[in-house]
């Protein structure tokens, strides 16, 4: 029953809250923090109840949902999900804190963020494809709703933007689910990556473009990208964190749980074009990162170009490319997550997003200022902080199968460094612009809420096993599934 | 009379109210024009009722023309609705719903 | 006709379906059909009572008792898994039942609307009722017919109290929605009513089954012939489910007729003219081959002008017109690919659809209540001013929009299933991204409500009325519970989808 | 020994800890003494390294990093004689720097984080050299790059030192680019990344593959380095605070380089090294005649690392690395002590201009006694350390390379004195200038006087009069048994005439060249002066492409990919329609005219409803009789 609680945490949440009068927004936000605090605490009592060597899914629940359509309820993870759904669970926590800056609609707001954080885990969780899609749209309407409503900027276009670009995603995928059913007639992913392999090819071919357009809009893959740097920039602040940091992994989840298994024979022979893919996402990202003005928007493309790595590790098929690529979702989740966090921070004191307003905030706000540094060397892939793992893992992984794809982008991670330096310099270096004078540094909640993720960025930085030992075994019996079914 | 003749007239009868439907303006006009179409189609089911030898056919044919009737008195009614509200029995004078 | 993948329990036991009142047993045949006999005569009366007394209070308690009878009797009815009574002009099999709780169901939700509505003046409601029941006795015979000559009949039954209820308000539209809508309605029966005769006179038959059978044995110049007919009388069904291009009626009607007439026309008479249609092309199932390729390229028409135009639209009722044709279009898909999980599908979603539809004009009506206006700008910030309101409202465009975990979602997914099922890839492909475009007009009345500040900021007055509160919160539970525990509704529509002819 | 071994890099990485968290608590020269005293005792676990280590033990550590079972990923430390002499110098003249930078950085307002950099610096340096596997060494080098970012641009107020810290950071990460490419390579080509087992490959890998791994990762070592063309960075290094400069040049950034290619050599083919030898010559010449040019105290340095740098790479494509550590060591003795020499004078003056200053030898005679040893020492004068380091290169250069070869070094020998020596003269010697300066207080001098020592007598442990210890250290087993008298020789006459002509052109400003000759004199001093223009260059070349390129795809995402999705899907038809708000974007993006299509097609449409009772009847009719038609 820990899945189900750990469900339930979020959503008993979004329900108190909706009982409490509109007015009580000290209890609504109490009854926020608790809810998702106390889903972080579940997933890591799953985190330590959970054995690394065991085969399989673990914490099973399985119960009959729809039985005409022989659809269940039908939870569990494994090494795949795990971090992930840790991953969400302490963003949602710390995305919950930050929320506190909302100033306005607070009932509304909170019910909406619980749904969504419900949507969320509830991706990672579900072990039925259609209780998994119903999930992965759940977590389009609140996210809908908190970009149009507490977003800033052009934050209706953006929020359209990201709802019909997901949505129309999502129908491919949904069309891909349909035609598996009909030929399968199960929805329980176990039982579909076991029949998906005596699939033709040219089935799987179609199967998997359908997934991939599912998941290539949510990773996002270019050219399927645009929604995420508007959407990014006009969320709110917690908004962009749990973009960044979870929904973009939804993506690449997809690819783990649902593309690759079901599809085998299809994701080895698109392994070319994936690994493509992931090169164009990494370099053009990075480029298009450097002739950004807007802070978050800048943070927005490098999401683009780290989310490229995932795909060269996935397009690898190898053990470290594929744990590469998991780490990368993890530690991009951490690190890019924080930097929104901390670009918020700027943005609520200072109501501006433009890099060249900025200038010498280093001597105003030495605390900010290291935040502000660690996370980005932590994105530009310092060794020793986590970034650098998922992306060298990757290139490892990626390095023996596609060999060019990999050198071209080794050209990334240059110009990885030169955009985040890019900000750091326009933002704390050279002489203090005298608007900010008086700039308040961070205060103690704002802290709090990026302490854990520094710590977390470091944790696995210095010791990746940690984390690569979770994801191990279910890694490896994924590529003997999609390499065995040749 | 020969079936054929009758299907002919029945056709033709058909034809004429169709082209009426086309072609009046007046309310009452178009609805005469659709009285048309129906005793094209009343005509029909007599016709082949004998041909046949089934007698539904008729009864068919009778509900036609009670139909018809009802839809007579509905369709005046409207039209004097219209008359009153719009002050004009012209169908192609009422395009306020549009678009 | 292909089969599905609920062939394999193609015979249910009957027994289970008493689960929706069905009775095995004890039926005589020739009276199986009491609630229609109870209806009509209780629609008579309440036109009776509606005349005569003061108020429109009368009437609608007379409307109930009369709605809950019908009920009564429909769940004690006998029903044996197919009979056809009533000299065999109607068919009783589990589709039709179902069909019948369709527009029971229906007409109740509409009465509720009626009666809350503030449009219609008091002292013609009380007929308005009257004509509502007996619109409903229409729509459970359209579902019912086995015969060209009940099929006809159900189908003016339908249209004339249509008529009549567009024009109920004393104003300019209203008049003009209701000759507009006479006219087309009239030209497009009078056709179908030739193509009818047309075909009596090539096959000789008018009840379903022996057409069925006569139809098989044509051939040469004289399936040719048949062809046209069915194309002529395609035409008046066609008129009713606002298929394109006989679509050209609804937007204008549905914006001139007051908004408890429009809840009523978006869903009864589609249920009841899809209804029709399938037992009609069951009944011309012979020239299936020849038929198809035209219904498949309607459903893809249909939907994508429904939704291209619906884009475009600033009047809500206007704009529900246009999504009705885009659903109608969806609906389709069920009936195009005439098989039995088409035929499932087809089902889950009406019953999706009414309760969304509805929902959603259930809104409308409240809207229109408070604020006297059904533009779209009318629900500008609806969402601070009147919140519960707003919630259900964003939840049956969300389910339109196909949106799980919500009920519409669930017979959208039935529905590109089963047009996958049937290897009708281009068709599920062109849904979907129909569902895409739809998406923008749906959302867009959600981003009015909540993204844009309200023109005034005092809460909406009056609120929702008791009777309207129990149309939109039984709605909007159907919509969510039913989206996310469909099993029982499925479980049941695969026994009821079971199309016979006798 | 080996919790000696953890301790080295560990003692400064917790100083770095503790000053990052509470270093604003301490009082200023607490922090200083912090950083100190860590590296003092980091220094110690060296030295008490040093009797295994001599003995030819090798010393190892290894633990699972990034997978339990696969030993490629396991990762450790180890200890052996090229690394325990990296480790002396960085600690020892780490110690001596910190020491100096107490009074130097005195008054500063991020004293303690100057401490917390320095020793993070220090400990990168060290796990660096420790490191037994590329991913480590990788892992440190690159914290030796961060690092020299924060401390260059520690006076982050300057948009020049902000500016100099990112352009250091970047241009070696194209060469870390290199670096990991090659690392990734032997990975999957090797299977292995251990060091101890580099040896091994050179059986097992190919020719060509060998070449290209060791290329690659040769240009990890131009980068940091700095040797052409990616040596831009050093010159602008100098923005930092000098201690920074000093640690940079002597001890641990530049060294890096030199180090790997050292540890790494049994990977080169003699064709790579080839390579290096051409890019050391070249460097150290190029470099050798900007330094020449240049009027700034600090970049005269700069260039003379640079060029010192080339030297030793050009040792190092000989093959002689042993030789190479050698001049490391006594250079990373006599550069330090240059720097904090420059320090002193700059810390005394506030200027650093060699226009404006002259004559400090009186108000600072220690600084110009010490400055004096250092500039000997580097122009390879008999007997300080700095003769025996490079003569024992010109010695190989005779042996081993081409002829031209030692004639080549000679010319960097005579340039080497050259401007050290008109540094040394326009300072401390002439006029006395404006700035009169005083003498430096006794924790700066102190180190000075330290590392002059050092700079005088280290040499001597790879002097014949000692039997080479230090070449015995590094495993060179073939040494020439005594002093080589002609190359001796040579190399002082080649100081003789690089001091003449540090002397006349430099301080008198004497014309050597023929009139006829002037004119294409001028011009290459213009281009040494001007460095040659690559920076110039690279703007035009590197920089300016990519910036314009950022903002060419940028623009292309804006436009192209937004739009034609946009207008593709749906959003550029749903905005038109959103008519007060999105005009103007929809003009600006929806310029295809298929999206224009789709965006009328809703409202085209909607046009075709006109409300007209008879135009719907008709359509029905023509709807009839068409689908009367259609069928068959």
């Amino acid at each position: 029953m820990l899945l189900t609680w750990l469900l339930a945490c979020p959503l008993i949440g979004m329900l108190v809250v909706l009982a409490l009068p509109k007015t009580a927004v000290r209890a609504i936000r109490a009854a926020a923090l608790l809810a998702t605090g106390f889903a972080l605490l579940l997933s890591l009592e799953l985190l330590i109840a959970y054995q690394p060597a065991a085969a399989g899914m673990q914490f099973v629940e399985r119960a009959p949902w729809i039985p005409p359509l022989r659809i269940f309820y039908h939870l569990g993870v494994d090494g795949i999900s795990l971090p992930l759904v840790i991953l969400t669970a302490l963003l949602g926590f710390l995305a919950c804190i930050a929320s506190y800056s909302i100033a306005e609609r607070h009932k509304e707001y909170f019910a909406l963020y619980l749904l969504l954080e419900v949507g969320m885990l509830g991706t990672f969780l579900a072990l039925d494809l259609f209780l998994f899609y119903i999930f992965w749209e759940l977590v389009l309407v609140p996210m809908y709703f908190l970009i149009g409503i507490w977003g800033g900027g052009r934050r209706e276009y953006s929020a359209f933007k990201f709802f019909v670009y997901t949505l129309a995603g999502s129908l491919a995928m949904l069309l891909a689910i349909l035609a598996l059913y009909f030929r399968a007639h199960t929805f329980d992913l176990l039982e579909l990556a076991a029949a998906g392999r005596t699939f033709e090819l040219g089935f799987q071919q179609l199967l998997f473009l359908g997934f991939f357009l599912g998941f290539a809009v949510k990773v996002p893959i270019f050219p399927f990208h645009t929604w995420l740097p508007d959407a990014h920039v006009d969320a709110p602040t917690p908004g962009s964190v749990l973009l960044a940091g979870v929904l973009l992994k939804m993506g690449g989840y997809g690819f783990f749980r649902i593309a690759y298994p079901i599809c085998p024979a299809a994701a080895m022979g698109f392994g070319g074009a994936m690994a493509c893919l992931g090169v164009i996402n990494i370099v053009y990202g990075a480029f298009v990162a450097m002739a950004q003005t807007d802070f978050k928007r800048l943070v927005a493309y490098s999401s683009v170009s780290h989310m490229g790595f995932v795909l060269l590790g996935l397009a690898s098929l190898t053990p470290e490319g594929l744990q590469g690529a998991m780490f990368q979702m993890v530690s991009h989740g951490v690190v890019t997550g924080a930097m929104f966090l901390l670009v918020g921070v700027l943005y609520d004191r200072t109501h501006t997003r433009e890099l060249s307003a900025f200038g010498g905030l280093g001597a105003r706000v030495p605390v900010y200022a290291g935040f502000l540094i660690f996370f980005s060397l932590a994105s530009l892939g310092l060794p020793g902080l986590s970034g650098f793992i998922g992306e060298f893992l990757s290139l490892v992984g990626a390095f023996g199968v596609w060999r060019w794809q990999t050198v071209v982008s080794l050209l990334g991670i240059v110009a990885a460094a030169a955009y985040m330096l890019q900000v750091i310099q326009q933002v704390l270096l050279g002489p203090l612009n005298e608007r900010w004078r008086e700039l308040p540094d961070m205060t103690l909640r704002e802290g709090l809420s990026l302490a854990p993720l520094l710590l977390v960025t470091l944790g696995l930085g210095v010791l990746p096993l940690a984390l690569l030992e979770v994801q191990d075994g279910a890694l490896q019996r994924l590529i003997a599934h999609v390499v065995g079914a040749r | 009379m020969s079936v054929r003749l009758i299907l002919l007239l029945s056709h033709a009868l058909f034809a004429l109210g169709v082209y009426g439907v086309l072609t009046r303006r007046h309310a009452i006009g178009l609805l005469l024009s659709i009285e048309l179409i129906l005793n094209a189609a009343a005509l029909n089911f007599v016709l082949f009722s004998r041909a046949f030898g089934h007698v539904e056919a008729q009864a068919f044919a009778l509900f036609i023309i009670a139909l018809a009737a009802c839809e007579a008195v509905v369709g005046l009614a409207i039209v004097i609705g219209l008359a009153r509200h719009a002050h004009t029995v012209f169908a192609d004078q009422v395009d306020l719903l549009k678009g | 006709m292909k089969q599905g993948r609920g062939s394999c329990r193609a015979a249910t036991p009957p027994a289970v379906l008493g689960l929706v009142g069905l009775r095995a047993g004890g039926g005589v045949p020739g009276s199986a059909s009491p609630a229609e006999a109870i209806l009509s005569l209780g629609g008579l009366l309440v036109l009776l009572i509606g005349a005569w007394a003061r108020g429109h209070r009368p009437a609608l308690t007379a409307s109930w008792l009369t709605l809950a009878a019908g009920a009564a009797a429909l769940w004690s009815a006998p029903v044996p898994p197919a009979s056809s009574p009533f000299f065999g002009l109607i068919l009783c099999d589990p589709f039709s039942l179902a069909f019948r709780w369709l527009a029971l169901g229906t007409l109740a939700i509409v009465l509720l609307l009626a009666s809350a509505s503030r449009e219609l003046a008091a002292a013609v409601r009380g007929e308005c009722y009257g004509l509502l029941l007996l619109l409903g006795v229409g729509l459970m015979l359209m579902a019912e017919a086995n015969h060209l000559l009940m099929a006809y009949l159900a189908m003016e039954l339908v249209s004339l109290s249509s008529y009549v209820l567009v024009g109920f308000l004393r104003e300019r539209r209203s008049a003009e929605a209701a000759l507009k809508y006479l006219l087309f309605g009239a030209l497009s029966s009078g056709i179908m009513l030739f193509g009818m005769s047309l075909l009596f006179g090539l096959t000789g038959s008018l009840a379903f089954p022996d057409l069925q059978a006569a139809v098989a044995g044509t051939g040469g110049p004289m399936a040719r012939a048949l062809l046209v007919a069915a194309a002529l009388m395609l035409a008046g069904l066609a008129f009713k489910i606002s298929m394109v291009p006989f679509h050209m009626w609804t937007p204008d009607v549905y914006e001139g007729a007051p908004a408890a007439v429009t809840a009523l026309l978006s869903v009864g008479p589609k249920a009841a003219g899809l209804a029709l249609l399938l037992r009609l092309l069951e009944a011309l199932a012979p020239l299936w081959a020849s038929l198809s390729p035209l219904l498949l390229a309607l459903t893809v028409v249909t939907m994508t002008l429904g939704n291209l135009v619906a884009l475009v639209q600033t009047n809500v009722k206007r704009l529900l017109a246009y999504s009705t044709i885009g659903q109608v279009g969806y609906l389709l898909i069920g009936l195009a690919v005439h098989t039995r999980v088409g035929h499932e599908a087809l089902l889950v979603y009406l019953v999706a659809y009414l309760f969304m539809n509805l929902g959603a004009f259930a809104c409308v009506v409240a809207v229109m209540n408070g604020t006297g206006s059904e533009a779209l700008e009318a629900f500008r910030g609806l969402a601070r001013r009147a919140p519960g309101l707003s919630l259900a409202f964003a939840v049956f465009l969300l389910s339109l929009a196909g949106i799980p975990p919500l009920l519409g979602f669930v017979g959208k997914f039935l529905l590109l299933g089963s047009a996958l099922d049937a290897g009708e890839v281009a068709l599920a492909v062109a849904a979907a991204v129909n569902s895409a475009i739809a998406l923008y007009y749906y959302t867009n009345i959600i981003r009015l409500m909540y993204f844009a500040p309200p023109a005034q900021a005092e809460p909406l007055s009056p609120s929702p009325s008791p009777a309207l509160r129990l149309a939109l919160g039984s709605c909007a539970a159907a919509t969510l519970a039913l989206g996310l525990w469909p099993g029982p509704l499925l479980e049941l529509i695969s026994r009821l989808a079971v199309v016979r002819l006798l | 020994m080996t919790p000696a071994l953890l301790w080295i890099p560990l003692l400064p990485l917790a100083a770095f800890a503790l000053l990052i968290t509470c270093g604003r608590r301490l009082a200023p020269p607490v922090a200083g003494w912090v950083a100190v005293a860590a590296l003092a005792a980091s220094a110690g676990a060296t030295l008490a390294l040093a009797e295994p280590v001599l003995r030819g033990q090798r010393l190892a550590v290894r633990w699972a990093w990034l997978s339990a079972g696969d030993p490629r990923w396991a990762l450790g430390l180890a200890v052996d004689g090229l690394s325990w002499l990296m480790l002396a110098v960085v600690t020892g003249v780490g110690t001596m720097i910190a020491c100096y930078s107490i009074g130097y950085m005195r008054g500063d307002p991020r004293y303690p984080r100057f401490f917390a950099y320095l020793a993070l610096f220090c400990a990168s340096m060290l796990g660096l050299v420790l490191a037994d596997h590329f991913l480590l060494l990788y892992a440190c080098w690159e914290l030796v790059g961060l690092c020299s970012y924060l401390l260059i641009s520690f006076w982050f107020e300057k948009p020049a030192a902000a500016a100099a810290g990112r352009k250091a950071f970047i241009t070696t990460r194209i060469g870390d680019a290199g670096l990991l490419a090659g690392i990734l390579w032997l990975a999957w080509a090797g299977g292995t990344l251990q060091f101890d087992a580099l040896a091994g490959l050179r059986e097992t890998l190919s020719h060509g593959l060998l070449t290209a791994i060791s290329l690659l990762i040769f240009l990890g070592a131009v980068g940091k380095s700095a040797q052409v063309p990616l040596h831009v960075w050093l010159p602008d290094a100098m923005e930092g605070p000098t201690p920074v400069s000093a640690l940079i040049h002597a001890a641990t950034m530049v060294a890096a380089g030199i180090y790997l290619v050292a540890r790494t050599l049994p990977l080169f083919t003699p064709e790579s090294l080839q390579v290096v030898l051409a890019v050391g010559l070249l460097t150290h010449l190029a470099a050798g005649t900007v330094a020449l040019t240049m009027t700034d105290i600090k970049r005269v340095l700069a260039y003379s690392t640079i060029s010192q740098l080339g030297l030793m790479m050009t040792a190092l494509g000989l093959g002689a690395a042993a030789l190479a550590m050698f001049h490391l060591t006594t250079h990373a003795c006599f550069k330090a002590l240059l720097f904090l020499g420059a320090g002193s004078v700059i810390h005394a003056t506030h200027e650093q201009e060699l226009g404006r200053l002259g004559g400090l030898r009186r108000a600072m005679p220690w600084t110009a006694a010490v400055f004096l040893i250092a500039a000997v020492s580097m122009s390879g004068v008999f007997p300080l350390s700095g003769f025996w380091s490079k003569d024992a290169i010109l010695l190989a250069a005779q042996h081993d390379g081409p002829p031209w070869l030692l004639g080549a070094l000679l010319a960097g020998a005579v340039m080497t004195t050259a401007y050290v020596f008109r540094l040394y003269l326009r300072c401390f010697h002439g006029a006395p200038a404006p700035h009169a300066g005083h003498e430096s207080p006794l924790i700066m001098v102190l180190p000075m006087a330290v590392l002059a020592l050092g700079a005088a007598a280290v040499g001597l442990a790879g002097s014949p009069w000692l039997a080479h210890p230090l070449l015995h250290l590094l495993g060179l087993t073939q040494i020439h048994a005594g002093i080589d008298v002609p190359i001796l020789l040579w190399s002082t006459l080649a100081a003789a005439a690089g001091l003449w002509l540090a002397w006349s052109v430099g301080v008198r400003r004497a014309r050597p060249l023929p009139a006829a000759l002037r004119p294409l004199g001028t011009r290459l001093y213009t281009w040494a002066a001007n460095k040659y223009y690559v920076d110039e260059w690279y703007q035009r070349l590197i920089i300016g492409p990519y910036l314009a390129a950022a903002r060419g795809l940028s623009r292309f995402d804006l436009r192209v990919i937004d739009g034609a999705v946009d207008g593709a899907g749906l959003a550029g038809r749903a905005l038109a329609v959103w008519k007060e708000r999105f005009d103007r974007l929809v003009v600006d993006r929806l310029v295809n005219g298929t999206a224009s299509a789709v965006r009328l097609a809703g409202a085209g449409l909607r046009w075709v409803q006109t409300g007209i009772v008879h135009q719907y009847l008709l359509v029905v009719v023509v709807a009839v009789v068409v689908v009367s038609l259609v069928l068959k």
